[in-house]
């Protein structure tokens, strides 16, 4: 029994979200709340499990129904996609929990529980994929369950961002698709490690690339092509936008590591790199000015996030030289993507607290938080933390590897964007903790609104992630030593 | 777990252990909360003497240490005598700090937070002491950072709020060069541990010489900021919008000394003698120099009382940082001995604001007038303090003083003197007059007489800290022969430090 | 002598007064403290006689402290010791509206001048040495006068610095550290400054006239007839003794000290005080101990006798000055001054030098050391010690007319509290002193000099410049109106008169400007801040135009065809 | 130009024009179907590449994709066309620009 579930992990840990979303959707929402719960704790071993046995014995491949390639779906588990799924998992339980108290069991929101599984199991399908045509349809059930999500609340404002969020998300699949169809043309396999032996750096393999880059980059918000994300993250209810920031962007982004550095590998063309590097930078500098201008709590944590994306597409320029700065960058990118989503789900979770509560999320009127929510107030501090980078945190261990790789590479100016980006993001989150620890304000009519303390599960959720986000960067190692196990020949110094 | 590292471990945990207690029994629990704050405190100091003592015992390469895997450096704890005697410091402080910030903080808001973020930069102070990495120091310090945020702004007014960002506006920039000057030079070098008389590679100046330089630069960039640095101190004076306890242990000893006690373990036990060949601590020596003339200079035209001391902690930092970069054993235990010594002094004078501004609500120096009359201990306990600071023995001040002195033309660099002369007379000028103005000068009316018939003179939970205090800034001087004295133990430190 | 005290006993009596300094602090042991406040010196003066020579290091002490009674620390404790027993016999009780704030410090001080008489290590010396010069600024200005008190402590400040810097420097010699040919005559430099302060060597001196004048008499007793001594210590102790770093500075001193033997007489006469003409007597005096300092410096041979004459004429210098201002005090207050002037003669003769009296025997000692000066010194010396001889004699005349003719206070309402009976004691035991010590002294040189000064030859040298003094007192006193122009026309601290004003008001404006700058209201949002909003809203348009439809389908197009464009050139 | 070349180059023509349409028509129902075209364009591409090597039998996991393409492409229409319906009904407008990027006030309910 325990060397079958052992086998058969990768399935089970998809299996399980995917079982529970149906029967949630079925036993309607009565049974969808603990439903999600069992399923979002029932994960939490199988993840864990599946992260620990490919950190013993490397890559885990696994042919559903047994078909194999190229008709059959393979899932392929190596050190990142553990890290993605063990991280999806984690991130997923607290969301849930938190959950639990949000939406409480209003009616209104109980396609909230399938939703929101199937989009957990369409994750982590796609973080298991092997081959790039069902990541194509991962990455359609994914965007199609996030805007579902997205639309929840059917206020105005919701449906439009999930509306506007739903044609970005398609234009994406579809380049992306594009780019899959001129692949398979040139190189007549979509199998991932099939193509990593074939690839060549010919027009059509950089064409298709590009296009799937397009693609790709649109889903994953990257600055100018942000203009989808503030109003989805931030109008979504907050545990979706914890999800939608925290994850969501991750699987695209996820996908687009995996061509890049994994299956292109040198096929990848250099201009490009700095491009995406180029544009990441941008993110970084413009996404924090912009949050930095947000009045609204959740605008703002949105805004960081389309900063937050800049990080992880500098890692492109850094991995092409290959050699030490190339692991260095893909830890610290990876990494970075963790942490980030760990505490930006708790951020969102905080500002959802604060908007439940006190029904408004105007900063200026949050005067005095930490005094009246302390730990939202605490939860946002720590979660701000990793934001900035700033040690003890992923988002420090994430900048350190980034810092290092520049300098390796000589590339130094990268290392300056990374800490420059730091900064702004401080001024952000301190705008927000100023008033957090500052005064009431003077007109204190949201008091009389404040129906008291939230359900401590709410706040400990969200607590919990942002000390999670903490936690990462003392005890990260574990993590960083997964991140690198059977990592792409480009990163691991091998010579494919 | 010896019972060494069980110290080491505990002297750093137990700060951060209480502010996670602190934290969790809420704002209303007063008594407990106390309680629990004062246990810590005293369960610190017994830790921090403990891993003096086995720092002792392991001198000086045998020390206790305990650490574990991150990144490519390691986050490990060490606990050697130059990191013991600032974690002593820090501890022993901590617990006569909490017993005044309990009176003085009894009336006032938020008290769970301040606490509880005290104890949190109470213990990144501790950290950064016995750090055995720059990694660990730079986690450790940028803690502190962050931990020292909320309890500038306790009061929440628009000033604190915009002292608050002055603060950070110096601090994290900082944190972000000391980071890229970690990476990079762990780069160069290795994985950096501290060493007493540094742990780089002499081989690397000719290899990597302006790589060095520029490494060099970024960490005392950033490590700059905390020890007050000419021109990285603005922040120190606007911070002084905080309560008194934080101007008190942070602003006169945690936060500013784990900047200066950064360019201790950067000057003597990264660098070591490359920093002499390469040419940097010279320069490092001047700008401390200049720093000490500048914030003299700065304190004379301050008529708030805490901006006066914090200008005389700009300008008294430096001689730690000018200690430290001097090439002479002697010079180097006098820097070294005066951040024991420093702390001490200052910290009664801060404990003596916050008393005055609570007791009389006076916080001007030009509202002292007769002040000694009206609170006779607190003002001799501040004027002690304050010739100390001047320099005048058998206050500590004059020990580092003499140390610094004598050792500067041990290291050939005889300007100093003239530094430290100068610097004296600026001391006198801005700290006699306070002295006059307590003592010397007619008294309010009301304060003729003394504090009212049959009561204390303030919050005992106040004076008693700050007499403590005074106390052991004279006995540090008068037995600095003593073989435990802040300055035999600096003495010793500094001949490994310097065996070159 | 009882051998068995062992030498830190010496450190032990010269501290005693701290105890008392400690009982006046506590409200119960306040007037026992000022009781005892008379005998504190006590124990240090048997110190000076009982304690045998040597030294002993006290390691845990401060940075490690030398005690060391040599036979010169010895000669200083007992002269301190002796000065301030008077002194503090003399200080009436009522003498500050704050007896037991006066008593405290007047401890303390006095605790460290003593003190500073058995260490040797620059460290402990300067330590004892500060807490004499800082505690005694309570004394001077408890005489009420804020701003003599604040040159005091400027100068006193400054000295302290010049003192440090120069000792870090014979500190880092005493570790075997070679300052090098910069630093070591700028150590000897600052040692000279920093002391030459305390004896108002000329361009120094701008405090003592001032102070002097306005501390109470017991104070000043103390000042001139201790503390400054301390300065005389000082150099003794720190010059480069006997070595040739110091010779290059010989002749400097040698011609400071000469100025200020003449400088202050010149400028003396004029005063209009008792107490400002007794100042600049100090400084004059303190130029003829100069003078043979500086030949002890200028060569090395004569550094002992140089010591020795040093020592000596402190000792003379400073009973007779201390009976001075002790008695000046006693004549203010007396209800004739007549009687009083009869004692006052003798110190007054003594320090002209006359014939018979301590002078005589100091002078004589003076002139055996500066007989080994070199070359020219040797000659110009010889003309010109007697003529400051006669200054002196001139000043003594001016003060005793000064003295004698001293109207009663013009106000009716002030009365002055008649001399004590404990206080004419205290001041018929420093004439005592003044007439006998040097006759008696236990040393060979001295008691050598004293029998040589009795022999015709010396009597006459001793004798023509008091008699010239005297004459040309006696014919400025009838030329009447022609000399008395010259009353006042210098104020006390005469050149340095201007500084110590422009002082004065520099704290007043500063005091003013306080009130005003606290007054202030805050200044409003900083054009920074104003800049950085701005920048933000522009900011803000340029995003809602990227975040329309065109704008990012748009940016999405030029990506592709950027990509798609890089892709063909690969 | 082999057969699949001229599917190619048709599909992304229209996957252009799709586009091109998808950018400048701000009725939602324009934009759906512009998005309608483009994926018709890829599938045009797909379909040509099962036919790459001329002489042989199709390639049939292209036309796997397609249907899997066409599954997905109906799906998210009508998702797309459903939230466009209650875009009308919320709003009373059907057209999508950048003033509507909005924050809710009060979006936990």
């Amino acid at each position: 029994m325990a060397e079958w579930i052992v086998r058969q992990l990768p399935a089970l840990v998809i299996l399980m979200p995917f079982t529970a979303a149906p029967l949630a959707y079925l036993l309607g929402a009565k049974f969808g709340r603990p439903i999600a719960l069992v399923s979002a704790l029932l994960s939490q071993p199988l993840a864990l499990l599946l992260a620990i046995r490919v950190s013993r014995v490397g890559t885990l491949r696994y042919e559903v129904g047994g078909w194999g390639g190229p008709l059959g779906i393979d899932l392929v588990v190596d050190g990142v996609a553990a890290v993605m799924v063990l991280v999806t998992t984690v991130v997923g339980l607290f969301v849930t929990v938190y959950a639990l108290g949000y939406f409480g069991d209003r009616e209104r929101y109980r396609f909230f529980w399938p939703l929101w599984l199937f989009l957990w199991g369409s994750l982590l399908a796609l973080f298991l994929s092997g081959d790039i045509f069902n990541l194509y349809v991962c990455l359609e059930l994914v965007s199609m369950s996030a805007v579902a999500l997205v639309g929840l609340t059917l206020s105005r404002e919701a449906l439009v961002a999930a509306m506007r969020y739903m044609l970005a998300a398609i234009l994406g699949s579809l380049f992306y698709l594009l780019g899959v169809a001129l692949i398979y043309g040139a190189f007549g396999s979509v199998d991932m490690q099939t193509l990593r032996e074939v690839i060549r750096g010919d027009t059509t393999g950089q064409a298709a690339l590009a296009l799937m880059t397009v693609g790709l980059v649109l889903k994953t918000a990257l600055f100018p092509l942000h203009f989808w994300l503030p109003p989805a993250h931030s109008n979504a209810p907050s545990p979706v936008s914890a999800v939608l920031s925290a994850l969501v962007v991750k699987g695209s982004f996820y996908i687009l590591v995996r061509l890049w550095v994994d299956v292109a590998q040198t096929a990848a063309f250099p201009g490009a790199s700095t491009v995406l590097g180029v544009l990441g930078a941008t993110a970084i500098f413009w996404g924090s000015i912009q949050a930095l201008r947000q009045e609204r709590l959740k605008m703002l944590v949105a805004y960081s996030t389309v900063a937050q994306i800049g990080y992880l597409f500098l890692m492109f320029p850094l991995v092409t030289g290959g050699g030490p700065a190339a692991a260095d960058a893909w830890t610290g990118g990876v990494f970075h993507a963790v942490s980030h989503a760990l505490a930006k789900s708790a951020m969102f979770l905080a500002a959802g607290t604060v908007l439940a509560r006190f029904g408004h999320d105007r900063i200026e009127g949050l005067g005095g938080l930490s005094r009246r929510a302390p730990a939202t107030a605490m939860t946002f501090g720590l979660a701000g933390v990793t934001m900035m980078g700033l040690p003890p945190s992923g988002g420090f261990v994430a900048k350190w590897q980034m810092i290092r790789a520049s300098i390796e590479s000589g590339q130094w100016w990268w290392a300056v964007v990374v800490v420059a980006g730091g900064l702004l993001a401080a001024a952000y989150v301190f705008k927000v903790l100023g008033p957090f620890f500052g005064r009431e304000p003077e007109a204190m009519d949201e008091a009389d609104l404040d129906p008291g303390p939230s359900p401590w599960t709410m706040e400990g959720a969200a607590l919990a992630l942002a000390l999670g986000s903490l936690v990462l960067g003392v005890l990260g190692q574990p993590l960083l030593d997964l991140i690198m196990v059977s990592a792409p020949a480009l990163v691991a110094g091998v010579t494919p | 777990m010896t019972w060494e590292t069980t110290a080491l471990v505990g002297a750093v945990g137990a700060p951060f252990l209480t502010a996670v207690l602190i934290f969790a029994l809420g704002e209303h629990r007063d008594a407990a909360r106390s309680r629990i704050n004062l246990a810590g405190a005293a369960l610190t100091v017994v830790a921090v003497v403990a891993a003096a003592v086995a720092a002792r015992a392991g001198a000086p390469d045998a020390y206790p240490s305990a650490g574990i895997a991150l990144l490519d450096i390691g986050f490990s704890l060490r606990a050697d005598m130059l990191g013991a005697l600032f974690a002593v410091v820090a501890g022993v402080l901590w617990l006569i700090t909490t017993v005044y910030a309990i009176g003085y903080m009894s009336r006032a808001s938020d008290r769970a937070r301040f606490f509880g973020f005290f104890s949190v930069c109470v213990g990144s102070a501790i950290g950064i002491a016995l750090s055995a990495n720059l990694l660990t120091f730079f986690v450790f310090y940028e803690v502190l950072t962050l931990a020292t945020y909320p309890l500038v702004i306790h009061s929440g007014t628009p000033a604190a709020l915009k002292g608050g960002r002055t603060y950070l506006t110096y601090a994290l920039p900082a944190g972000g060069a000391l980071a890229a000057g970690v990476v990079w030079l762990n780069l160069i070098a290795g994985p950096v541990e501290f060493a007493a008389g540094g742990s780089l590679d002499p081989a690397l100046a000719s290899t990597h010489p302006g790589a060095l330089i520029a490494i060099f630069a970024l960490l005392i960039l950033g490590v700059g900021v905390k020890a007050a640095l000419f021109p990285l101190h603005g922040w120190l004076p606007a911070a002084m919008v905080a309560p008194a306890p934080v101007s008190s242990l942070l602003h006169a000893v945690a936060v500013v000394k784990a900047g200066v006690f950064g360019i201790a373990r950067i000057v003597l036990e990264v660098y070591g003698p490359l920093g002499h060949e390469l040419g940097v601590t010279q320069v490092l020596a001047a700008l401390a120099g200049f720093t000490i003339i500048f914030g003299s200079v700065r304190a004379l035209a301050q008529d708030d009382f805490k901006k006066r001391l914090a200008f005389s902690t700009v300008a008294q930092l430096s001689y730690i940082t000018l200690g430290v970069a001097l090439a002479s054993p002697i010079a180097i235990a006098g820097g070294i001995a005066h951040l024991a010594h420093h702390a001490a002094m200052k910290i009664t004078m801060f404990f003596t604001a916050g008393a005055v501004s609570e007791e009389v609500k006076a916080y001007r120096v030009s509202e002292f007038d007769g002040l000694g009359r009206r609170m006779p201990l607190t003002m001799t306990a501040f004027s002690l303090a304050a010739i100390g600071i001047v320099g005048v023995p058998p206050v500590a001040g004059f020990t580092s003083k003499w140390l610094l002195g004598v050792g500067s033309i041990d290291a050939g660099s005889g300007w100093v003197i003239a530094v430290l002369g100068i610097s004296s007379v600026l001391n006198a000028a801005y700290f006699f007059p306070i002295i006059h103005r307590a003592w010397f000068r007619t008294p309010k009316p009301e304060w003729a007489h003394g504090p009212a018939a049959g009561k204390p003179e303030g919050d005992m939970r106040m004076i008693v800290p700050l007499v403590m205090t005074a106390a052991i800034g004279l006995a540090m001087g008068l037995l600095a022969g003593v073989a435990l004295s802040p300055a035999s133990w600096a003495q010793t430190v500094a001949a490994w430090e310097f065996p070159w | 002598m009882v051998t068995i005290l062992p030498v830190w006993m010496a450190l032990a009596a010269a501290l005693v007064p701290l105890l008392v300094a400690a009982g006046c602090a506590l409200p119960s042991t306040r007037i026992f403290a000022r009781r005892a406040l008379p005998f504190a010196a006590l124990p240090a003066l048997a110190a000076a006689a009982l304690v045998p020579e040597g030294s002993v290091t006290i390691s845990w002490l401060m940075t490690g402290v030398l005690v060391d009674l040599d036979a010169t620390g010895r000669v200083f404790l007992a002269l301190s010791a002796l000065v301030w027993t008077a002194a503090a016999l003399y200080a009436p009780p009522r003498a500050s509206s704050r007896p037991t704030w006066f008593a405290g410090w007047f401890a303390l001080s006095m605790a460290g001048n003593l003190a500073l008489c058995c260490v040797t290590d620059p460290a402990a010396f300067y330590t004892f040495f500060a807490m004499m010069a800082l505690s005694t600024y309570a004394l001077v200005s408890s005489g009420g006068d804020r701003s003599a008190g604040r040159a005091y402590m400027v100068f006193t400040v400054v000295g302290e610095a010049f003192l440090v810097c120069g000792l870090f420097i014979a500190g880092a010699a005493a570790l075997g550290v070679d300052p090098g040919p910069v630093l070591g005559p700028v150590g000897i430099g600052l040692v000279l400054a920093a002391f030459g302060i305390k004896i108002g060597a000329v361009g120094l001196h701008g405090w003592m006239p001032v102070t002097y004048a306005a501390a109470p008499a017991a104070v000043a007793a103390a000042l001139a007839g201790s503390m400054s001594k301390a300065g005389v210590l000082g150099l003794v102790r720190f010059l480069p003794a006997g070595q040739e770093a110091g010779v290059a500075f010989g002749p400097v001193v040698i011609a400071f000290g000469l100025a200020a033997a003449f400088y202050g007489a010149a400028v003396g006469v004029t005063q209009t005080r008792p107490k400002v003409v007794l100042a600049y007597s100090s400084i004059s005096q303190f130029g003829l101990i100069t003078v043979a300092l500086g030949v002890g410096l200028a060569e090395p041979v004569a550094w002992l006798l140089a010591v020795a004459a040093a020592t000596a004429y402190s000792v003379h210098h400073g009973l007779a000055k201390a009976a001075l201002f002790i008695g000046e005090d006693i004549a203010r207050r007396a209800r004739s001054p007549r009687p009083i002037l009869l004692g006052l003669a003798l110190p007054s003769l003594a320090l002209a030098g006359a014939p018979l009296t301590s002078g005589a025997v100091a002078k004589l000692v003076l002139k055996e050391a500066t007989g080994l000066a070199p070359g020219p010194w040797h000659d110009a010396l010889e003309m010109l010690l007697p003529l400051a001889a006669v200054g002196t004699t001139l000043l003594m005349a001016r003060f005793l007319y000064l003295v004698a003719t001293r109207r009663a206070p013009a106000t009716a309402g002030s009365t002055v509290d008649a001399p004590t009976p404990r206080g004419v004691a205290a001041w018929l035991l420093l004439l005592a002193a003044v007439a006998v010590t040097l006759w008696f002294w236990p040393e060979t040189g001295i008691r050598y000099a004293a029998e040589k000064s009795l022999t015709a030859h010396y009597l006459w040298v001793a004798s023509w410049p008091v008699l010239a003094g005297i004459v040309a007192a006696a014919v400025a006193w009838t030329a009447g109106n022609a000399t008395s122009r010259f009353a006042g026309v210098l104020p006390p601290s005469d050149v340095y008169a201007p500084a110590l004003a422009w002082a004065d008001r520099l704290v007043e404006r500063r005091d003013k400007a306080v009130r005003v700058m606290s007054s202030a209201p805050a200044p409003a949002v900083s054009p920074a801040e104003e800049r950085g909003r701005s920048l933000l809203e522009y900011a803000g348009a340029l995003e809602t135009g990227l975040l329309a439809w065109a704008t990012a389908a748009s940016a999405l197009g030029a990506l592709a065809v950027l990509l798609l464009l890089l892709a063909m050139r690969g | 130009m082999s057969q699949t070349d001229l599917y190619t180059l048709a599909g992304s023509t229209l996957f252009v024009i799709g586009l091109y349409g998808l950018m400048t028509r701000p009725h939602l129902l324009h934009k759906v179907l512009a998005l309608n075209i483009s994926s018709a364009g890829v599938f045009f591409v797909l379909v040509g590449i099962a036919r790459r090597i001329p002489g042989t039998t199709p390639d049939p996991l292209p036309h796997a994709m397609v249907l899997t393409g066409i599954v997905v492409t109906v799906s998210s229409t009508a998702f797309a066309l459903a939230l466009a319906k209650r875009i009308f009904t919320e709003t009373g407008t059907a057209a999508l620009d950048a003033s509507d990027v909005d924050v809710e006030e009060d979006a936990g309910g």
